[in-house]
């Protein structure tokens, strides 16, 4: 048991900390997002550089074959500078599904392509064994039709993964297949959104779109439900780091704001609510860290970790955040600050992949399920 | 003891439902249904029909051009008026510096400043806050000074709500600096189209521009735009408080119209293929909310009841906007948790255009977080309940 | 809409204050307690001398024909001083379940006699329309045969009230029949028990009980449901006397005990927590209030008003109890001040006639069926 | 970064587990499983059975008679004796009193003492706690006077817990009276038969007897028993503070077995028909203390590697303390609201004996009110954290 970094993780993470002072420049955030542009390129173009994009592919790929820990350390930069960039889609979760020999993984590697997930049904919500959307053989290829609710990043994508039904009811776990469709396809309609965190999302309409298959036929659930968990994760982190900004930053002003006479840390009141923002920290941090363990668990020991950490980091993380623009005032509100912006990241974070309602019903499944 | 309305009250609800039903039209309805809060052009538009129909003023005594409605009266309106999905009154005017004016105005600002007010032709916003003061609104620092018959201003003055669409504003200014730093304070009316004054936008959470920064640099304010007496502006506002108790009271009503379109949602959002609002635990957190809601509309009632009998309500009013507060919050949230990812869209740019509800139901849990924070923090409400009434 | 009371409410009011006064004695209550006084004989006694066990009966049958205000200002003192007395069940369900004509009305108002309700079931929990137990037509009679789960007060009970099902099935809400059962009767067993309140309560198993009916046959369900409504209310009236003597009695611990050399009423984080324990007082008594307004409304409303009440009244007693027992500190948890024994008592009123988890679901439902 | 554990930790999980299911019989196990707390005869007759095995003091030095055990393998047996429903061990003695002997303690006093902790033979009781001091522990009014080669002291104590069975007891008490409160307080061991103690007791919430009053009057107790200088008794608590992290870590472990009683409970208990752990919101509830569980076996797993690192885990002592005691107080209150009116008959007293579980639950449930109040109320904790981890 051992929750301490190598010289190599502890190395990384001093230079995701360099990279999130540098792109953490709020002013300049906020003339990217005033222009329009849909993510952070330049800070996208520098992970290529330093080689993070390819943190979760293999060596043989191209990329670095590292592992969970080492995605959590870059995760965590991105959050606490509000990078906006699709790092758990394209880099986390495409990763876990492409074969090594996958050209597209070099091309995420190098930063190039983009991929997103489509995993979501509106009559599913968040369940990712709800798919309707059917995927038919046509000549040698296969012909899907349907739509997905949405797509995290989606916007910006070259690729998407989009889970079909090709065996089996809309809700069985069996007769699941994944496909790789590009932006590009034929009767492909990408409808694009900006998102109150400023990420560019989408939702597709597939009518009659050519697709080729990724993995087997028929039994793509299980490699979805843990690729997607590695983008959980991910995500997690990226919310850790956006947390941990919070509370510092509101730490760093009840100390210095001062009302009727003396600074706001002064007051019993909120000292112990920025106490309870500092525990909900710890809280989640230690359950960041027991599903980012447990990634390669068996599934069930999976499932309740990841799902457990889901929902309850969801929640500490929206405590955190209300209280944070709570504690700083009106000025907490104010577009102008970066308080609000994590809050909005926090908010969009919570319900992607499921929220906490629905991980705290996984995480009961999973625990009875071992139990049993 | 009884919740019963005598006949007469019964009467005026049908000619409220009879108004409202000829005059809520239907984008209108739909605006306020959906959550999105009206531009102040959508309010006064609404003023001028409330001002035809001789309702402009529902809490102000008829001597002044009110309805002098009795507080069983208002209430019935409110109900109706959330029922009917009708838009809100111009507040900071009828609410705020309405009655501050008729009860310690000059006879000539009274005639130059109500008629307006009750006819919805002027808007007005507040100049209380100060970006160095909070919560504790006393240590303002603008600057009024004498100079002839002119008051010479210079400050800052912030989230000053909708004053790039005001004709007016009500300031408070220190006109003398005194030990105790509420005294020395005055409360002064300004047109808003006096040279130098500058306005800047603030936009918040929602991503709505409804809050404002308000310069003022060398603003020579006529100095009989000043209310009552020089230094005394700060002990004004008290005059309001007795009022405010009936207002939040009618205010918490207004929160069952959220609850109807949180169910409408949950009620067509599926989840695995069936209702969302069928779930028993998100059914139950929204009875949760309901039961509470329910408390709140109790001590509503009440607090009209003792308004009625001209009885101190004691800290009452802090507990319903307390209250009041944390619950337009987590309905809000409610809301936004049924849309799921959908409220996560926030803009459309490309494809077809996004279901109606989408932004709102964001934009309506975002801004509510300010509820907390405004007319005195929660924080701060708990202080004056702990001193004022349980003498802590 | 009115929330004063008339002339004669006023005056009962202050008489109930001086019966609190005079019988919250703590050191003779818990006296009476150690001595294993099954409830407050002289107190009861006292309290029909008053005419307060008649204040439900109608003015026909002996009583004084008062409404749901009255019997709510008698509880709230009952509340107030922990008086252990069988009030509820026999004062208020009761009544309003016996015919006008019924000879019991007279020793209920007398004191002589004590009537509680066996309503509930194991299998059924608080469901009120879940009853097992068989009503089978004997010769010109009826006899029972089943168990009933718990019995307020029920241990000094001369007769029981004993829902039994004389046609449908066992969750049905037709076919239930209600029956009056001595407590001496041939075939019942009275399992005897102490409360953590210090009431005494039973559990009933009925084995070939010959009994009487009261009301009509097979539509005992809609009567029992009114008749354990006004209870419920008159219960949360003695909740309603027993927070505020938890405010009040904290407040004044508050203002007076020291602690790092100052009042812990002058530390905020503390005098927030006394200002939530002032608001959740004044929800309650605002729940309160609309529920007994609406015990003669129509099914539904006053289902809606009194399972609203019984769910919030409930949790925010609880976080009284519970605050004032922390704000007192150690001293809290003794027995040897009432403040433990207000927490112990409200919390078995939390879960008389159904907690807060049940009828949550209850005001769910009757909300629903009134927008229906 | 890994949760594994090495082959030699695995090993010693099976030799901890052997020991478990061999040692701790039918009642005993009953006793714990269904949320009883045993009594010190029965915490004294399993540390005999420790003390046979050589585990008498799993988190001391073995110099001293402890057992020499690393942060992970106390980790593992805490983990194994939860799963087994083990009692806990005589905590006064091993982790309150015995450090500070043995860290500050003369050599007579360590060969006096700490055999009979060891044993089991001693049952220590801690005479901190005041009438008048609450929290503020330091503002201590009990008095010692030298008078020859003896303290004669005078005052009271109370909070004490299992002082009727207690053969010693550790007392600060005031030698001194300095300006500082903290200054001038000394450490005495008092042997408990000594002339002119008096114990009373105080029954709490659910209704046992675990603590009393204990009361000094003119009670001799022999210089030699003072531990360390005097006048610095207040300074020798502080070498417990960095034990009591890894302490409380292991006792977070212990909810679990709450949570294992509530489950089969509610899976007993019939509602409507069918079974309450199957309805939604009561499987919610349940879901939602586990997951806070999680977070909390997380954070005491992170405090004892810390512990093993030699690492400074700066708050999380204060921090496990405050959630450990929330979670603990839900988890009994939904173990009482599991059974429902049943959790209501506290004693049976004619008719069949109640259900095993009845008065367990309830008792459970008023018995954790105070978890928030004791070792440091929560509002203490948090002031800690605040003053000393976040420089508030």
């Amino acid at each position: 048991m051992d929750f301490s970094l190598s010289p190599e993780q502890a190395m990384l993470r001093d230079s995701v900390e360099r990279f999130a002072a540098e792109h953490g420049d709020f002013p300049a955030w906020r003339r990217r997002v005033a222009a329009g542009e849909a993510f952070d390129a330049s800070a996208w173009a520098q992970m290529a550089q330093l080689g993070w994009l390819g943190i979760a592919v293999p060596e043989a790929a191209g990329g670095m074959g590292f592992g969970p820990v080492e995605t959590m350390l870059v995760a965590e930069g991105l959050g606490r500078s509000l990078c906006r960039v699709p790092y758990a889609g394209s880099c986390v979760l495409a990763p876990a599904l492409l074969a090594e020999s996958d050209p597209l993984l070099g091309d995420i590697v190098a930063g190039t392509v983009q991929v997103a997930a489509a995993v979501s049904e509106a009559e599913g919500r968040y369940d990712l064994a709800h798919v309707a959307t059917s995927a038919v053989r046509s000549g040698g290829g296969w012909v899907l039709d349907g739509a997905k609710s949405f797509v995290p990043d989606g916007a910006t994508a070259d690729w998407f993964i989009v889970p079909a039904r090709t065996a089996g009811g809309v809700a069985d776990t069996a007769g699941i297949t994944l496909f790789l469709v590009p932006a590009t396809a034929e009767g492909l309609q990408v409808q694009r959104h900006r998102g109150p965190d400023h990420h560019h999302h989408a939702k597709l309409v597939l009518r009659q779109v050519e697709a080729a298959v990724l993995g087997g036929v028929d039994g793509g659930l299980g490699p979805l439900e843990a690729a997607v968990d590695r983008a959980i994760v991910a995500h997690l982190a990226e919310a850790m780091g956006s947390m941990e900004a919070l509370r510092d930053t509101t730490l760093a002003y009840l100390k210095t704001r001062e009302q009727f006479g003396a600074t706001l840390g002064s007051f019993q009141a909120l000292q112990h609510r920025m106490v309870d923002m500092a525990i909900a920290c710890e809280e989640a941090r230690s359950l960041l860290y027991l599903a980012a363990l447990q990634l390669d668990a068996p599934a069930m020991a999976r499932r309740r970790a990841v799902s457990g950490a889901k929902a309850r980091v969801g929640q500490c993380a929206m405590f955190v955040a209300h209280q944070a623009v709570q504690l700083h005032g009106g000025v907490g509100t104010s577009d102008e600050l970066a308080v609000s912006h994590h809050l909005r990241r926090l908010r969009v974070i919570d319900v992607l992949y499921g929220d906490a309602a629905h991980h705290l019903r996984c995480f009961a499944a999973a625990t009875d399920a071992m139990a049993a | 003891m009884n919740l019963a309305f005598s006949a007469a009250e019964e009467a005026f609800r049908q000619e409220v439902r009879a108004f409202l039903a000829a005059n809520v039209d239907g984008p209108m309805r739909e605006m306020v249904r959906t959550g999105m809060r009206p531009e102040p052009a959508e309010i006064q538009a609404w003023q001028r029909r409330m001002h035809a129909q001789g309702w402009s003023a529902p809490t102000w005594p008829r001597e002044h051009g009110g309805t002098g409605w009795s507080p069983t009266q208002y209430f019935i309106y409110e109900t109706e008026a959330a029922r009917a999905y009708a838009p809100v009154q111009p507040h900071q005017g009828l609410e705020l510096i309405g009655p501050i004016i008729f009860t310690y105005g000059s006879e000539a600002q009274k005639a130059k400043y109500l008629p307006r007010i009750l006819s919805g032709e002027a808007w007005w916003c507040q100049g209380y806050s100060e970006p160095g003061a909070g919560s504790d609104l006393a240590s303002l620092k603008t600057r009024a000074v004498r100079d002839g018959d002119h008051y010479v201003v210079n400050g800052q003055k912030i989230w000053t709500s909708y004053a790039q669409a005001a004709t007016n504003i009500f300031c408070l200014v220190r006109t003398e600096v005194k030990p105790r730093k509420q005294e020395g304070i005055s409360l002064l009316l300004i047109d808003m189209d006096t040279p130098g004054i500058r306005v800047r936008p603030i936009i918040t959470l929602d991503e709505r521009h409804h809050v404002n920064e308000v310069f003022f640099d060398e603003v020579r304010v006529p100095a009989e735009n000043l209310v009552g007496e020089e230094g005394r502006g700060w002990g004004y506002g008290k005059v309001l408080l007795d009022r405010e108790r009936g207002i939040s009271a009618a205010g918490a009503l207004r929160l069952a119209q959220f609850v109807r379109v949180v169910k409408e949602r949950a009620a067509a959002v599926r989840d695995s293929g069936s209702a969302l609002l069928a779930q028993p635990d998100f059914r139950g957190k929204l009875a949760q909310i309901e039961v509470e809601m329910l408390a709140l509309e109790g001590m509503s009632l009440r607090t009209l009841a003792d308004a009625e009998a001209g009885v101190d309500s004691g800290p009452r009013g802090s507990m319903l906007k307390i209250r009041w507060s944390e619950l337009v919050q987590r309905i809000t949230e409610l809301w936004a948790e049924a849309l799921g990812t959908d409220a996560a869209l926030m803009e459309p740019y490309t494809g077809v255009e996004a279901a109606d509800e989408m932004p709102h139901a964001m934009a309506a849990y975002l801004h509510m977080r300010v509820t907390t924070i405004y007319g005195g923090a929660n924080e701060v409400q708990r202080n004056i309940i702990a001193w004022r009434a349980l003498g802590l």
